[in-house]
């Protein structure tokens, strides 16, 4: 089993490798059919062909861009994400703080949503049908209607402007109690929660439904099983596949799809950098954003597959 | 409360009334698209109020927005653009989508690994990222936006109509055609997809929800269709301060969408069945 | 704050500061004010100052926190490369520049105490002894010329290049004396010098992210993109310093987000509200909004060598179709003052007053159409977010467009990289301005015939000449008759609709104190750090 | 003596798509005594499943116990609540599934699930639990009885895990279990020893049972009782021994005429003359998995197999699940591609893959397969799953279509009325037929059957037999018969083929010698349970050829 399981991640090892190059290669070309470069970003109205052409030798973008993308690719590859183009700074350092500032608000997320999800999406199948399906399952459309810069400047309204509950902003820097970060978090995890959280609902719901309706849980009844026992003990199990397909998928969004959360928080995270990069044409900074996401998205569902087989003994 | 209705060679179908709500309020967007310009009380860009987010009126049924303009011509123009572009979007995504997965699952091979990679790096790119560079690179007209929205989620539904197709692919029947001879576009289109149909129009479903709001999220980062035309999303962005005084600038909009969103699930989830009824 | 109100007087001001000491509800206080004729929006100011006026004691301490409306990582404490308000507001911390401006808009000396001429080409600066950089050492002359002289390199990427390109030598001529020469004479040098790039570094500086300077504040932390937090500098060259002990900066993108933050109390200043947001703020007792007019104006530029501005009647027409009134009303909500096609606002002593802006007459603009042979075609219009409220302008251009049988096509294209693609380009576009203190700058920059930023490709042999000639000249009425004359022709002539220009608006707690217009721009010329004070 | 079970008057309704309600159950009284093995026996549709699931109290979902009472050791199932019915469920009754592969959660080891019953009813400590799921192993025979509970059901046998479903209903010491079709999975070499595990161990314990099965011969050996079932009717009731032999009801008797031994009969076409064989295969390997170095696959399911058919005549080959016959007939049809040997068809070399078969070839050899569920394509109507090969092959439009599809309904003896209907709308035998008469529609020469009758209930699959032998006289077809399943291919091949393990291990031709040789197909043709209460017990084995040819 565990030869298979490493089989399975040398092969997606590969295959990510592949990916992650046609990314690189996509978001290269992308950059480059972007209009203006970073010295004229830069300079911005005061960009005068003789003040572009002075700030860009300067910041050595006389080069070609495919050899500065070359040489990029093989800094990667020694594990170097370059320097930005806009500030002199490693990259490494740009991301360093936001990336764990974009973890931290990922897992706190997931750490509400995902048992939330399964919480609701698994009773919603136990009761199939009924008033308390309903509920949930028209909810969870409901919910997924509304805009997410909505949803999350009416919680802004209601919880900062007029409860003055919790904080308008999410620095996550300077935070020294529990009790802080529950304050600082609460809003934008109450905000992804709902974005992402009715996806999860819905194909909990769906899947656990699926093994409901298999003999192996009929049997379980027919073995004097509770209808809680049948479904927690005999259905999730086999359910464990799609459902962690969907987490996977769900939780790649908080990787890189929070750009909305980010700016009306104003919480500092990877998804924020990016649209700066794109902005100001930091070509390393751009890629290594993009890396960033594909290796987190590949990643997720990797071990999203990984723990359907290890959940199916058939397969592994 | 249900339904049925007879068709030739006994054939019935039994569509529920939730979905029956869901389908009318869809036929009333729709409605409202197709006679847009013919039913708008003013010009979607004049300004008609002195104040700005006022409320609902004999005047302005619907209040104004942020600039005074009438807020339900706007919306009823809007109704165009959010239904139009979604439409065209999630149709060019589901199409295409649906047809490389259930042409990767039948061909497989290296045409199924390539096709693969290539579009989960696509879709490993965030959507509003590659929205805005799209829009940067390109400008946003509408052309533009809807084969943006298009490319953005082809590999979700390629993903999805690839699984379903793997599955069906190694049904016997499937089998049968291939020795019989018949060829890739035969099997693709004439056995796989009727038989997918289902779950597919249940992901367009989906997909088309996701599109709504991605395009209302594009608006945010200030992508859309030209003014003085805006789509719900749009709407919803540019007069939403006034949420804090409940303005119908902000909250019709927004009703709007959830109820194009919610209907469309409610009819996909509760699509007509076909009922085979043996002993009839 | 800016008094510039229609139909407002000093004694309406009284009354309200009266009525609001009496204890007068918000609803009586603004059916006075709406007796009185001002636009509703208005309100807030009045009630701003009425409430700053009962305590005007600067206290000292406390942590202020403000957001600015955009920041990326781009953000830089290199003052020559700063771009954004947040660098400003940044730079103002902790440099100094050799002059600023004060609210009246008068020259003061900062580092320099006196900066003298006889022919307005050859400067001597003085400067200020006893003053010490964040590490230590002592301002010197060196300091200045390094910092003057940095703005001529190209490879430095300075924003004020083609300003600076009139200094010909900057010499030192002793540890506190410095030799400006310029290629022509230019009266302005000192008003030129309060640009916020203009500030003084060590000489030598290369890294610029320990934001070494000699102003009110030390840089704590800077983190491009994200924040920065200064503290007090306790041996600052000014009497007493700053009044608060440290103060923490950053940019809120999203406009409600950034007026939310204050209502809520995370920040007790939101810089740059859009005018729609001021509604909420009013709503909300313990808030304030600030003015300031300081000559910033989104134009509609047509180019005068392009089809189909090189039809004379065109951009004629535009001029009388273009409904100030309504721009200023509704799109703006009353903070911004018409305008008359030309740069120099009513904030300038140099404001030609005698020319009265074009009227909204749609005939008339149909007639130059008409004559134009433009009438009915469809013409495109290029407008973005990035230049403030172009797109509304553009909606509003639009629609009476469409009452007259003019088509016009907008085009609204992404902010990114808005400036470098479409402005001075495109036809027909929008374009922004930030204020310049002095007409020459404004002329030089946007309306001599080789101006880089010459947006409608204005020529005019007789005006350039006109600009050299007031530029040298130290006769101020002289200079101010000239650049009369020189407005008028712009106003008639050149491509450029300037239909209002449009007042910046911060939105403050009102524990925040001491807070001034200036015509640099909001937020006290950016400088307002070092002046206000938090009232517990 | 009072009765385990008692059912009066029941009736179970169930819900049609349509929402409208059917009796599917009408009114049937059932008595099981303490001890007592009944059988219902009828084919699918009959009712027998579900009025054996009504003694748990337990009807599927969109069914509903209507009225009439269920009595179980006293207990009236049908009003007691759900919470009294879980008491009752795997305690008093339990239940074997039809499919043990299908029952048992994948994603557990079977002594967990074996042992669940005591847990969820609080009978004994787990380890005891155990204990006594080991002994129980060892006492329905299961091999290595200690180690085999630690398996996953995917890691077991199929005859096994039917045996291990058998210990799940058995460890609570159940007084009565519900098997519900448990040998019909099974090679017949492993029935006759899940039958015989089955029969000892309720026997020990008198334990009472009821048996689901449609397959009277299984039944026979096994129950004291036959209640005969059809369309939710009792038919007829009475001892096993009587209704063999002295069946009163028509319905009964059908059941029973198909089980009596049918000829080849008359080879129709001159075999004699010594044409060129139809179809030659030789040394034909072939398998799965990746390609060694020998240019043959990992596993080869098919070892060296080499066999010819003349026109006209039929061959078989049979043997046990695995046994690499279905895997012959793949290689045969092109759709997995030999790795060695030739085939001809016809005088002419066929390509190994079906993709390099001209058009001709591939309308020449036909296969039709087991699942007519999954071989017909349910989106479709029987009229265009026919009319396909019509025009594909033969170019037909229009009229000329609808006549020749009309003719191969007929030719089917299917009624033209099904045309527009779906697969999901016909009766399994309607399914097959329909699945024949597509391979009709190609006018081939050689139809490959696999496994065609296997998932047909006895009388229906005696009628295609019947169809494919009427086709065969009009049509000068010939086939190749796949069955696992010895009366079938006896009653319409000319030869037959024995397989084992890959191999060819013999060729019969039972017009000349009907008596096998090899040790396997001994074993093999005496498997076959006969109409006989008493074969099953007087049915003597080998004990060294189960243990070489037996994994069941």
């Amino acid at each position: 089993m565990r030869t298979y399981v490493l089989g399975l991640i040398t092969n997606r090892l590969g295959s990510s490798a592949l990916t992650l190059l046609i990314v690189s290669f996509a978001v290269f070309f992308a950059t480059a059919m972007l209009p203006g470069d970073t010295a004229t970003i830069l300079l911005g109205q005061a960009a005068t062909p003789e003040a572009v052409a002075g700030l860009r030798a300067a910041m050595h973008l006389d080069e070609p861009a495919l050899l500065r993308f070359g040489r990029w690719l093989i800094g990667l590859l020694q594990g170097d994400l370059g320097i930005s183009y806009v500030n002199n700074v490693p990259v490494a350092d740009l991301i360093g703080a936001r990336f764990v500032n974009t973890m931290r608000l990922a897992g706190i997320v997931t750490l509400f949503a995902v048992p939330l999800s399964l919480t609701l999406g698994i009773t919603a199948a136990m009761f199939r049908g009924s008033v308390y399906d309903r509920i949930v399952t028209i909810m969870t459309i409901g919910i997924i209607s509304v805009p997410e810069f909505m949803i999350a400047t009416s919680a802004v309204l209601l919880f900062s402007v007029y409860l003055k509950w919790l904080p308008a902003l999410s620095f996550a820097s300077d935070v020294t109690s529990f009790w802080q970060v529950m304050r600082i978090y609460a809003m934008p995890v109450i905000t992804l929660t709902f974005v992402v959280s009715a996806q999860m609902i819905r194909m909990t719901r769906a899947a656990v439904i699926d093994t409901i309706n298999t003999p192996y849980v009929e049997a379980a009844i027919l073995k004097g099983a509770s209808r809680w026992r049948a479904v927690l003990l005999h259905a999730l199990p086999n359910a464990v596949g799609p459902i962690a397909n969907a987490i996977a998928l769900a939780l790649s969004y908080l990787v890189g799809g929070v750009i909305i959360v980010e700016t009306i928080f104003n919480y500092p995270g990877v998804a924020k950098l990016m649209v700066d990069g794109v902005s100001t044409r930091d070509l390393p900074l751009i890629q290594s954003c993009a890396i960033i996401f594909c290796v987190g998205y590949l990643s997720l569902i990797t071990f999203a597959d990984i723990v359907a087989i290890l959940a199916n003994p058939r397969v592994r | 409360m249900t339904s049925s209705t007879t068709l030739p060679r006994r054939v019935s179908y039994r569509f529920s009334w939730v979905g029956m709500i869901g389908f009318a309020v869809i036929l009333f967007w729709a409605m409202i698209a197709l006679l847009a310009p013919h039913i708008t009380p003013y010009p979607v860009g004049e300004i008609i109020d002195e104040d700005y987010f006022g409320p609902m009126s004999s005047k302005l049924l619907l209040g104004s927005d942020y600039l005074g303009r009438d807020m339900l011509s706007r919306i009823i123009m809007g109704a165009r653009y959010t239904v139009g572009i979604s439409l065209a979007a999630v149709c060019l995504a589901c199409f295409s989508g649906a047809a490389l997965g259930m042409a990767a699952a039948v061909i497989g091979g290296w045409f199924d690994t390539l096709l693969s990679r290539l579009l989960d790096a696509l879709n490993s790119i965030p959507s509003k990222l590659s929205g805005l560079v799209v829009a940067a690179a390109v400008g946003s007209s509408l052309p533009v936006l809807i084969l943006m929205l298009a490319v953005i989620y082809t590999p979700g539904a390629y993903r999805f109509a690839r699984s379903l197709a793997v599955n069906v692919n190694t049904m016997d029947y499937i089998t049968v055609a291939r020795t019989r001879g018949e060829g890739i576009p035969y099997v693709v289109f004439s056995e796989i997809l009727p038989n997918i149909t289902g779950p597919l129009l249940a992901d367009f479903g989906i997909r088309f929800v996701f599109v709504v709001l991605l395009l209302s999220g594009l608006s945010f980062l200030g992508l859309g269709v030209q003014p003085p035309y805006a789509d719900w999303g749009a709407l919803v962005h540019e007069n939403i301060g006034g949420l804090p005084f409940g303005a119908p600038a902000v909250i019709v909009p927004s009703l709007a969408i959830a109820s194009l969103t919610i209907s469309v699930n409610l009819l996909i989830d509760n699509l007509p069945k076909k009922i085979r009824d043996r002993s009839t | 704050m800016n008094d510039k109100i229609t139909n407002w007087t000093t004694s309406d001001d009284a009354m309200i500061e009266n009525a609001i000491r009496r204890g007068a509800s918000r609803r009586e206080l603004l059916t006075m004010m709406l007796a009185g004729g001002v636009a509703l929006s208005a309100g807030g100011l009045i009630l701003g100052r009425a409430s700053s006026a009962s305590a005007a004691t600067p206290k000292s301490g406390g942590h202020l926190k403000a957001a600015g409306w955009s920041s990326s990582t781009a953000d830089t404490l290199d003052p020559a490369k700063a771009s954004l308000s947040t660098d400003y507001v940044r730079c103002c911390a902790i440099y100094n520049r050799l002059t600023f401006l004060d609210k009246g808009g008068t020259v003061q000396m900062e580092l320099a105490e006196s900066i003298k001429s006889g022919d307005a080409k050859v400067w001597t600066v003085k400067l200020r002894s006893g003053v010490t950089f964040h590490d230590g050492k002592s301002l010197s002359s060196k300091d200045v010329v390094f910092s003057l002289k940095r703005h001529l390199d190209p490879a430095v990427g300075s924003k004020v290049n083609a300003i600076a390109k009139q200094i010909t030598d900057v010499k030192d001529i002793d540890a506190l004396t410095v030799e400006i020469t310029l290629a022509n004479p230019n009266a302005d040098l000192p008003t030129i010098l309060s640009q916020h790039h203009f500030m003084i570094v060590q000489d030598g500086t290369t890294d610029f992210s320990k934001g070494i300077g000699t102003g009110a504040f030390k840089m704590e932390t800077f983190q491009p993109g994200v924040k920065s937090i200064f503290t007090k500098n306790p041996n600052y060259f000014k009497a007493g310093g700053a009044n608060v002990d440290s103060f923490e900066f950053f940019a809120i993108s999203d406009d409600n987000a950034r007026v939310n933050a204050l209502l809520s109390g995370d920040i007790h200043l939101a810089a740059s509200i859009k005018p729609r947001s001021m509604k909420l703020v009013e709503s909300q007792p313990g808030f304030v909004l600030s003015q300031t007019t300081s000559g910033n104006y989104t134009d509609l530029n047509i180019r005068l060598d392009l089809a189909p501005g090189n039809k004379a009647d065109f951009a004629a027409g535009m001029k009388y179709l273009i409904n100030r009134q309504q721009i200023q009303k509704s799109v703006l909500r009353g903070l911004a003052e018409i305008a008359n096609d030309q740069p120099v606002s009513p904030a300038s002593v140099y404001h030609n007053a005698e020319l009265k802006p074009k009227a909204y007459d749609p005939d008339k603009a149909k007639f130059h159409f008409q004559k134009a042979g433009l009438l009915g075609q469809s013409i495109p219009m290029i407008t973005s977010e990035a230049a403030t409220s172009a797109v509304e302008m553009a909606t509003i251009v639009q629609q009476s467009g469409s009452e007259i049988g003019m088509k016009f096509d907008v085009q609204r294209v992404p902010s990114d990289g808005y400036w470098s693609n479409y402005w001075l380009k495109a036809p027909v576009h929008f374009g922004n301005i930030n204020p310049r203190p002095t007409p020459d700058i404004l002329f030089s920059l946007l309306y001599a015939s080789n101006a880089p930023w010459n947006e409608s490709q204005y020529k005019s042999e007789k005006f350039d000449n006109m600009l050299v000639e007031a530029r040298g000249l130290l006769d101020e009425a002289k200079r101010k008759e000239i650049y009369g004359q020189m407005q008028v022709m712009i106003s008639e002539e050149a491509g450029t609709v300037i239909p209002v220009y449009i007042s910046n608006v911060d939105a403050i707690s009102s524990k925040l104190k001491g807070l001034e217009a200036n015509p640099l721009g909001g937020m006290m010329g950016y400088a307002f750090a070092e002046y206000v004070w938090l009232d517990a | 003596m009072e009765n385990l079970v008692e059912i009066r008057d029941l009736r179970v309704e169930a819900t049609t798509d349509a929402g409208r309600r059917i009796e599917i159950i009408k009114g049937i009284d059932l008595d099981v005594a303490p001890g007592e093995i009944v059988a219902l026996i009828g084919e699918s549709g009959s009712g027998k499943t579900t009025i054996a699931l009504t003694i748990m109290g337990y009807a599927r979902p969109g069914c509903r116990i209507t009225s009439g009472s269920v009595t179980v050791a006293g207990k009236d199932m049908v009003t007691l609540s759900e919470r009294q019915r879980a008491h009752v469920r795997g305690l008093e009754v339990s239940y074997v599934p039809q499919s043990a592969a299908a029952a048992f959660n994948p994603s557990k080891r079977i002594i967990d699930q074996v042992v669940e019953v005591t847990r969820i009813h609080r009978l004994m400590p787990i380890a005891q639990a155990r204990e006594k799921a080991i002994s129980l192993f060892r006492a329905l025979s299961l091999p290595n009885p200690e180690e085999i509970g630690n398996r996953y059901p995917h890691q077991v046998s199929g005859g096994q895990l039917q045996r291990l479903a058998a210990a799940m209903a058995l460890i609570s010491d159940p007084k009565l279990v519900i098997f519900d079709e448990p040998t019909t999975a099974l090679d017949v070499t492993t029935q006759i020893e899940v039958l015989r595990a089955f029969k000892a161990v309720m026997k020990k314990s008198g334990i009472a049972g009821v048996y689901v099965s449609h397959d009277l011969a299984v039944v026979a050996q096994i129950a004291d009782r036959i209640v005969v079932l059809r369309g939710g009717d009792v038919q007829e009731v009475g001892n096993t021994a009587d209704i063999l032999s002295d069946a009163k009801h028509p319905y009964t008797r059908e059941l029973l005429s198909a089980f009596e031994p049918k000829s080849r009969g008359e080879s129709v076409v001159v075999a004699a003359r010594e044409h060129a064989p139809l179809l030659k295969v030789n040394g034909l390997i072939a398998g799965y998995g990746p390609v060694q170095a020998d240019g043959l696959p990992l596993v080869k399911a098919v070892q060296e197999a080499s066999l010819s058919l003349q026109r006209g005549r039929n061959l078989g080959i049979i043997g046990e699940s695995g046994c690499g016959k279905s895997t012959l007939a793949r290689s045969i049809a092109g759709i997995l591609p030999a790795s060695a040997g030739q085939l001809t068809l016809d005088g002419r070399e066929l390509a190994r893959s079906a993709r390099h078969r001209s058009r001709e070839q591939l309308r020449e050899l036909q296969i039709v397969f087991q699942h007519a569920d999954t071989s017909l394509n349910p989106a479709k109507t029987i009229e265009e799953i026919l009319g396909r090969p019509l025009k594909f092959y033969h170019g037909m439009k229009g009229k000329v279509r609808d006549a020749r599809i009309d003719a191969l309904l007929d030719m089917v003896r299917l009624p033209k009325t099904l045309r527009s209907r779906t697969p999901a709308e016909l009766s399994g035998g309607q399914k097959q037929r329909v699945n024949f008469a597509r391979a009709l529609a190609a006018e081939p020469k050689l139809i490959v059957c696999d496994e065609i009758t296997s998932a047909l209930d006895t009388v229906v699959a005696a009628a295609v037999i019947d169809l494919l032998k009427e086709m065969q006289r009009e049509l000068s077809l010939s086939y190749i018969f796949i069955s696992h399943d010895l009366s079938v291919v006896e009653a319409i091949c000319d030869e037959i083929v024995v397989m084992y393990n890959g191999r060819k291990v013999e060729e019969i031709t039972p017009a000349i010698s009907k008596v096998p040789q090899h040790p396997y197909s001994k074993l093999l043709f005496s498997s076959v349970p006969k109409l006989d209460p008493g074969w099953l017990d007087r049915l003597e084995r080998d004990p060294e050829l189960v243990k070489t040819y037996v994994h069941g």
